[in-house]
């Protein structure tokens, strides 16, 4: 057997190396370092290398070599398996961005007293001496970093990933740290370990859907690349069946981590019982990483095949929003609600993405549906994560506060609190002057010059439905008067404190002068193939 | 598949001698009845009931067990890279290095938590 | 590069069972022989004679004890778990035999009587080793399901034990072998045997020889490392509830992986069947025909001696000290020796080599290993939180049934008949599992 | 080759079923390794038909992340277990609509 | 002065003072002075604007810069006449609202006022927007000032109905939002995407398209207006916001339901308008006739004042699609009447509320004894408000039943029908409440103060002298109306398309 020696881009994939190595570091310190000195060590160089990646992607994404045609810029690496173009490079910041946000928050220590919102020691049962002795004693779990660390790598890796088997590994790296960041909650141990466990027996069950697909794909096309099996598919080779049923499968795989109904159970579970702190990275996180790799999987494996998979996607997009706009108004607790809403805008992902078009079809300057879902998952991110953070401070001696009850009065008791959550709310709600609207704007604008009018109009009611449930807690924390002493709102440091802010001013930013971001999108072009 | 069918005969015939040992020794042995042979050996005192399903045991296995899998993983790894190295020399070295390091932290973390200390 | 397996497979199916079946004649031979040697030189090294009533030099009293084994009552007791106990002791046995369908005896030899060509080796395939690797740690399947299913908790430890540390030991097993497969190219027997014809790799490889012969007694569970069956801890350790035939049964496959063990040794280490270098030269048909076979067998009861004399002369190290040394020497060791072995063979094969390549890998493990043998030491550096951080993996001696408040240490838990937290703690799991 | 292939999709099925219907996390947890290697087999069987090795070294990987899985299931399985003494799915109830 | 950019001004100046008056120390009656000084500046700067307005027609004081360059938006802002009318009606209404709600809004009235300043800004901005994308933001926009500004002031059960209205218009603007996109894709297709309204208006859509937008559009449209059967977020609101705000909402915000439609619905969409027309008349009568007949119905006076709204929107709209130049202008002056007539109904309504504490008819009598001024008032209002020759609002409502009669006999007959019942709600409910024997067990009624004779008086001067002299706002109305109606291919001179030849095509 002879043996070709592969060759890897370090020089352009080095930022992803860096997260790499920075998690690996981090599991060094977290053995070596005395337990008194993690906490710091941990968090600066979490973020140090989290901004060293960040201008790494700059740096990259500058000098991506334009292709032929123009529409789309970059380069397959590392044999293939990863594809360096624009919607990867722009990802890549995005998720970086949102990592930074996830430490900050992470690295709160103020708002639970001294002490991070992480257990002091996850192996310890709740209740025990073991337990009380860990908190006393001020323990935390640093090894939170560099487990967000592997995830953030597994994030970027996932929507770079150009071929299936690349696409799978990057979706456990990604995965398998949040299961154990779902479970090291301080407070509400029960809950926590709950939500990682349905998180983790669901993940696990869907990663297998997944595989199962890769394999009836890779069963079709003979090969694992993207762009060898866009051929296959446009050549017709190979046993259809395996190719639909495959498709299907990979679709399961990757409605559940985007939660898409009918894979969207786990969701609230999830978010609640998670620390907030996590919930905030992952809602955020793993929704641009999973749609970015949808969108590669779909626009560039499957692209050649859209009219089988646009009507799945319009079906599931419609039931998406339909059932996380009408579930979301039943909930009582601010993180299900948030959850379910997450679920939604999931939906509304959806619609972009179906709204798929190849370039003729379009006019010059016309938003792509690519251009128009990344955008979107810059905003929804931002604002999520601001939402999330701001239900860290609202607290009372028992932790966090989520019931929607407790949260009467908010506007009384903080209107700076309030306020900026309800601002959060109306960007989620898509009101415009905020982030949301032009999100929405765009999604739609997509969907519809696919000639996709009803997932449109469906989500058009979905979103009056949604309005509703986000107006109804604007109401409950202005025009209702609190119940027993009302929530307090705890101060956070300036960790949290950047987060939320630089949350709300990006959303307000993108509602006002979207502009450079949404042509930063379009700059980033179309994937390779 | 020729090559392995060989080892198909001599899986066959080592199978039979067991069961067949198995068996005789069933069918030749002597019964005598005796309520404490049957129970479970406990220096002659009174067996302590088993939990159903074996019980619990300590974490530390379930450890070890983990440390096991990642190196046989591991292993799993460098069999073929060391197969074929002369095909990829300084590359091949280069890559095990990095993967073995990685490992390696991984080990080095389970090593300083006293994962690899039995007391 | 491509291994020449083009000998094998060729046999008729005639020829093939009689290799089956001398095969497994040799082994029960082996494994009687065997017992009444160890049972000899221990004699002699303790200044007893040992067995010498049956047969010549009692020879024949190991084959006696297993027809005495053969009549003595076969007892389950009621506690087991009949199908998996019964089932045990067999599957200990059939992967013992198996591995030594790719073992070389000899090379290449012509049938007598007839003009058949056939190489004194069931069979080989391009992956022999890793094949014996998979078949061994299929038997301790045989093992923990033998403690297991005993229903008692002497069996029940014994086969933890015992599978624990012959997994632990099969790792740092399975890394001395890189080194072997690094150098010849080739993961078949024959084929490793073939590249050793100049130089065994007992002695360029020394350190994953000795590696290999220490992980070898470790995980045949022989002394010094016989802990399962450390009689004061654990009476019989995995089989102390098994009786007649299927105790003899285990007490093969034992003694079959001990010789199993040391033939792959002398096949990967010590040239196979090559003769012994010199030899050659002196006398050159000294590898031809079955001469080898002599050989072979030679290096193989070398090791075998070995096993006993180890027995004989070495007192039984603690569990911890013994998985520590598993953990914490051996395998880092091997994998540190691995990428020196890599290296030293890149150099050699491409000359001179880019230097910054080799200090970047060697750099890297360099640090690493500072690091981790500087604060490896001072592990009492902050005792009481290193005892809370550790207490994740709180554990102690196995002493199931545990009671509601976490692991307890020693063997003294046992003795309380505390049917009550038994109940308990057995309760959700018989709710569950439905 | 169809015949590994059907067995694939037979043992996916089983493992699937299983997922669904058995309540011991453990359980659970075994059924979707066994979906696992179904797929595992799927792979090696299609990569014997195409004659290219894509599919057994996806088998390979697909090992090393159903190992890491098992880690980390088994991890957060016994934390569960330790704190409620118990590994059925049904008990974990805490969240609900 | 072409070369200052009136129209930002317009909308900056109370922008700022909504930023600047909450920071203001509260306590005092500081707040409450700067907010209205902003209001007060900015109705000069409308004044002075106004005065410079070209009665010749077209678009004036326009600006444009590039926005969004990805969606081919702009900020570009221009007024013709229907928009400087709606501007100067914001301008002056809004100081007008702040004083009469001096005190009502205590204790945060910095934040009433705050709001009410965003509102105005927003308001302008809808009114001067000539770039769909814009005005659509803008149109969403003001809900968030409304909402708080009836969830935060007025009477029990107000956050309901502020959940509701906020509701309501949120999805009518969510359709709305589905056309607008509609108009990037139909842009994109003819060429490069743009959302100028110029240009919009420049290319032609095939008609099924057409129909689609204008859907979009008018549901949008009809909620806001409101119209039956979309009007039930109204009553509620006017009921339990404070009169300030109801002023606000029905007499500035509800324009812009009207407004739309003539901008948008007609210019931009004329086929579709033609088509629509029969379903939309019916609508409208039944608004108009519906909207009385309730109205007489009602015990509570705010409840009532604003059903009397869904009436007089009716009339609008009417006057809006019979597409003739009389009901175009009627229309367009009724906008303007309407919300004259209608402020000031609602903020004596308020005072007498505020004075009785209930604003049930039922707990009222004899008011004019006590307080002439206020009866006398609350009269001229009234009759305004019924269409009484001589009284601004009569003119309009004159031209729109002309143009409703040539339009189609029934439809002129049953618009007539609504005057009648107007006179009928409006005069019984001041004889049930003012007249009559005083009522000793309720609490005195005094006059009408100072301040609140000064929010009045303005209102009833301009419904006298447009009464009689309409001409100065007939002119700028005109080339607008003319301009609009040849979009939808009227010409002055020739009488309107019938409605069955525009449904065929």
């Amino acid at each position: 057997m002879e043996f070709v020696k592969p060759t890897i881009e370090y020089s352009q994939l080095w930022p992803l190396f860096v997260v790499f190595g920075v998690a690996c570091l981090g599991v060094v310190l977290e053995a070596f370092l005395p337990r008194g000195r993690r906490y710091l060590a941990q968090t600066v160089l979490a973020l140090a290398g989290l901004v060293t990646a960040l201008v790494g992607t700059a740096l990259v994404g500058a000098d991506l070599v334009s292709l032929g045609d123009g529409v789309a810029r970059g380069n397959l690496a590392m044999e293939g398996t990863l594809a360096l173009d624009g919607p990867t490079v722009f990802l890549w910041g995005v998720v970086l961005v949102f990592a930074i946000g996830g430490v900050l928050l992470f690295a709160e220590r103020r708002l639970e007293g001294g002490v991070s919102a992480f257990a002091g020691q996850a192996a310890a049962l709740p209740g025990t001496e073991a337990e009380r002795q860990a908190s006393t004693s001020g323990l935390d779990h640093t090894e939170v970093y560099p487990l967000m660390m592997f995830a953030v790598f597994g994030m970027m890796m996932f929507p770079a990933a150009n071929d299936l088997l690349t696409l799978f590994v990057a979706l456990e790296v990604l995965s398998l740290p949040l299961y154990l960041l779902c479970g090291l909650a301080r407070r509400r141990r029960l809950l926590s370990q709950e939500a990682a466990l349905k998180y983790f027996l669901l993940g696990a069950f869907s990663s297998g859907f997944f595989l199962y697909g890769i394999a009836l794909i890779y069963g079709f096309a003979g090969s694992m690349e993207f762009g060898a099996i866009n051929e296959a598919i446009r050549n017709d080779l190979g046993n259809r069946n395996l190719l639909l049923v495959g498709m299907g499968m990979l679709a399961v795989g990757l409605f559940f981590k985007v939660g898409a109904a009918p894979f969207q159970a786990w969701t609230p579970d999830v978010y609640q019982g998670a620390p907030t702190a996590v919930t905030a990275f992952m809602a955020a996180g793993t929704k641009v990483a999973a749609f970015g790799a949808m969108l590669r999987l779909f626009y560039v494996a499957f692209g050649s095949d859209r009219w089988t998979w646009q009507p799945m996607m319009w079906v599931v997009a419609i039931l998406t929003m339909v059932v996380g706009a009408v579930l979301a108004i039943a909930q009582t607790d601010v993180k299900r609600m948030l959850a379910y809403s997450s679920v939604a805008h999931t939906g509304f992902l959806l619609t972009g993405v179906l709204g798929a078009q190849s370039v003729t079809e379009l006019a010059d300057g016309q938003l792509t549906s690519t251009q128009a879902v990344l955008f979107y998952l810059v905003t929804y991110g931002f604002a999520t994560m601001g939402a999330f953070a701001v239900v860290t401070l609202v607290r009372d001696s028992g932790g966090e506060q989520t019931h929607m009850s407790r949260w009467a009065g908010l506007g009384k008791e903080s209107p700076l609190v309030a306020g900026v959550f309800a601002f959060f709310l109306l960007a989620m709600a898509g009101i415009p002057l905020t982030s949301g609207f032009i999100g929405k704007w765009a999604v739609f604008e997509a969907a519809l010059s696919a000639g996709a009018w009803p997932v449109v109009l469906v989500a058009v009611l979905t979103s009056v439905v949604a309005a509703f449930f986000y107006v109804r807690v604007i109401r409950m924390m202005y025009f209702s008067d609190p119940v027993g002493d009302g929530p307090n709102v705890a101060h956070p440091s300036v960790l949290t404190a950047v987060t939320i802010g630089v949350g709300a001013a990006v959303t307000l930013a993108l509602g006002v002068v979207p502009g450079p971001v949404l042509d930063l999108a379009g700059v980033a072009g179309e994937f390779i193939r | 598949m020729e090559l392995y069918t060989p080892v198909l005969v001599l899986g066959l015939l080592a199978a039979g001698f067991a069961v067949f040992s198995v068996v005789i020794s069933a069918v030749v042995g002597p019964k005598r009845y005796n309520r404490a042979k049957l129970d479970s050996y406990e220096c002659g005192i009174e067996p302590t009931p088993q939990p159903l399903g074996g019980g619990r045991f300590p974490i530390k296995y379930f450890i070890t067990a983990m440390m096991f899998i990642v190196f046989d993983i591991e292993i799993i790894f460098l069999y073929p890279w060391a197969v074929h190295f002369d095909a990829m020399q300084l590359f091949g070295l280069v890559e095990m290095v990095l993967f073995i390091a990685t490992v390696f932290v991984a080990y080095a973390y389970v090593w300083r938590r006293g994962g690899l200390d039995w007391d | 590069m491509v291994d020449d397996l083009s000998a094998f497979g060729q046999d008729p199916w005639w020829l093939v069972l009689i290799k089956a079946v001398l095969i497994f004649v040799v082994l029960v031979l082996l494994t009687l022989f065997n017992i009444w040697a160890e049972r000899r030189v221990v004699a002699r090294m303790q200044h007893r004679i040992g067995p010498n009533v049956n047969g010549p030099f009692g020879l024949l009293q190991s084959l006696a004890d297993g027809v005495k084994l053969a009549l003595k009552e076969d007892i389950i007791p009621k506690a087991a778990d009949k199908v998996v106990y019964v089932l045990a002791p067999v599957l200990a046995v059939i992967p013992a035999f198996v591995t030594f369908a790719v073992i070389p005896f000899g090379p290449v030899v012509e049938v007598p009587f007839t003009d058949i060509t056939t190489p004194l080796q069931l069979t080989d395939m391009p992956v022999a080793v890793l094949f014996v690797m998979a078949i061994a740690s299929i038997g301790i399947y045989g093992i923990v399901l033998g403690g297991w299913s005993s229903g008692s908790t002497y069996s029940l430890l014994g086969g933890l034990r015992s599978s624990a540390q012959m997994i632990s030991y099969e790792v740092a097993m399975g890394l001395a072998l890189v080194a072997v497969f690094l150098y010849a190219g080739s993961m078949s027997t024959s084929g490793i045997v073939a590249a050793q014809e100049e130089l065994w790799y007992g002695l360029i490889l020394l350190p994953s020889f000795v590696i290999y012969m220490i992980s070898m007694v470790g995980e045949t569970n022989r002394a010094p490392f016989d802990l399962p069956e450390a009689e004061g801890e654990l009476v019989g350790g995995f089989h102390t509830e098994y009786s007649s035939l299927k105790f003899a049964l285990f007490f093969l496959a034992e003694y079959i992986n001990m010789a199993t063990v040391s033939a792959v040794a002398t096949t990967l280490f010590l040239g196979g069947w090559q003769a012994p270098w010199g030899l050659v030269n002196i006398w050159p048909g000294a590898n031809e025909g079955y001469w080898p076979v002599l050989w072979f067998f030679g290096k193989v009861f070398f090791f075998i001696f070995i096993f006993i004399w180890l027995r004989g002369s070495l007192p039984r190290l603690r569990y911890d000290q013994f998985m520590a040394f598993g953990w914490k020497v051996l395998i880092p060791a091997s994998l540190v020796w691995i990428v020196a072995v890599a290296t030293i063979r890149s150099l050699t094969l491409e000359g001179g080599i880019d230097r910054q390549y080799l200090l970047i890998g060697m750099g890297v493990l360099a640090a690493l290993f500072l690091v981790l043998f500087f604060f490896g030491e001072d592990e009492a550096e902050e005792p009481v939180r290193e005892e809370t951080a550790a207490d994740a993996f709180a554990g102690g001696f196995p002493v199931p049934p545990m009671p509601e408040g976490g692991a307890v240490r020693g063997g003294a838990r046992p003795l309380v008949f505390d049917t009550g937290t038994t109940v308990r703690t057995s309760a959700p799991e018989r709710g569950t599992d439905g | 080759m169809t015949q590994y292939v059907v067995l694939g999709a037979i043992l996916f099925t089983i493992g699937c079923v299983g997922v669904l219907t058995r309540r011991n996390a453990i359980v659970v947890f075994m059924c979707v390794e066994l979906m696992l290697n179904a797929c595992n087999l799927t792979l090696v069987a299609f990569a014997k038909q195409h004659g290219n090795l894509d599919g057994q070294i996806a088998a390979f990987f697909v090992m090393v992340v159903a190992a890491a899985e098992v880690v980390v299931g088994l991890a957060i399985i016994m934390t569960i277990f330790r704190t409620r003494r118990s590994a059925s799915v049904d008990d974990a109830s805490l969240l609900k609509y | 002065m072409s070369d200052v950019p009136w129209l930002t001004l317009l909308i900056v100046l109370p922008l700022v003072g909504a930023l600047v008056t909450p920071f203001v120390p509260k306590g005092t009656a500081l707040p409450k002075q700067v907010g209205l000084g902003f209001a007060v500046l900015t109705l000069v700067a409308a004044i002075v604007m106004a005065t410079g307005y070209d009665t010749d027609g077209g678009m004036q004081f326009t600006e444009q810069h590039e926005w969004i360059a990805a969606f081919g938006v702009h900020y570009a802002l221009g007024v013709d006449g229907l928009g400087l009318l709606m501007v100067l009606l914001t301008c002056v209404l809004v100081p007008i609202v702040l004083v009469a709600s001096w005190d009502e809004v205590e204790p945060d009235a910095g934040r009433f006022f705050a709001l009410t300043l965003l509102l105005q800004a927003f308001s302008v901005a809808v009114f001067a927007a000539t770039d769909v994308f814009l005005f659509y933001i803008v149109f969403e926009a003001t809900l968030i000032p409304a909402y708080f500004l009836i969830g935060g002031f007025g009477r029990a059960g107000r956050s309901r109905a502020a959940v509701k209205f906020l509701i309501y218009q949120l999805a009518g603007g969510l359709i709305m939002l589905a056309s607008v996109i509609g108009f990037y894709v139909v842009s994109a297709r003819a060429g490069t995407p743009t959302y100028l309204v110029s240009d919009l208006a420049a290319l032609d859509i095939d008609p099924m398209t057409q129909r689609y937008l204008f859907l979009g559009f008018f549901i949008a449209f009809a909620i806001k207006a409101p119209m039956f059967p979309v009007h039930t977020w109204l009553a509620d609101t006017t009921e339990k916001a404070t009169t300030g705000t109801s002023v606000l909402l029905v007499c500035i915000l509800d324009k812009i339901g009207t407004y739309g439609m003539l901008r948008f619905c007609l210019e931009l969409l004329p086929d579709a308008s033609r088509w629509a027309t029969p379903v939309v008349v019916v609508l409208a009568l039944i608004s108009i006739v519906y909207g009385a007949l309730v109205a007489i119905g009602q015990d509570d006076m705010l409840r009532l004042i604003g059903l009397t709204s869904l009436s007089h929107f009716g009339f609008i709209v009417l006057g809006i699609f019979v597409l003739t130049p009389q009901g175009g202008v009627g229309a367009i002056l009724y906008m303007v009447n309407h919300g004259i007539a209608t402020a000031a109904l609602f903020l004596i309504a308020g005072f007498i509320v505020k004075r009785r504490g209930t604003a049930l008819i039922s707990e009222m009598a004899g008011v004019e004894k006590a307080a002439p001024v206020l009866a006398g008032t609350f009269l001229v209002a009234g009759l305004a408000a019924c269409g009484l020759p001589g009284l601004s609002p009569f003119v309009s409502e004159m031209l729109v039943i002309i143009a409703a009669f040539d339009y189609a006999w029934w439809a002129g007959a049953v618009a007539v029908t609504a005057i009648v019942l107007a006179a009928v709600y409006v005069l019984w409910m001041y004889q049930r409440t003012m007249t009559g024997p005083g009522r000793p067990d309720l609490p005195a009624v005094p006059d009408l103060g100072r301040r609140e004779v000064g929010v009045v008086a303005p209102l009833l001067l301009a419904l006298v002298l447009f009464g009689f002299y309409p001409m100065p706002l007939l002119d700028v109305i005109n080339p607008t109306v003319d301009s609009t109606l040849s979009e939808v291919g009227v010409s002055p001179d020739e009488p309107a398309v019938p409605a069955t030849e525009g449904a065929t095509d």
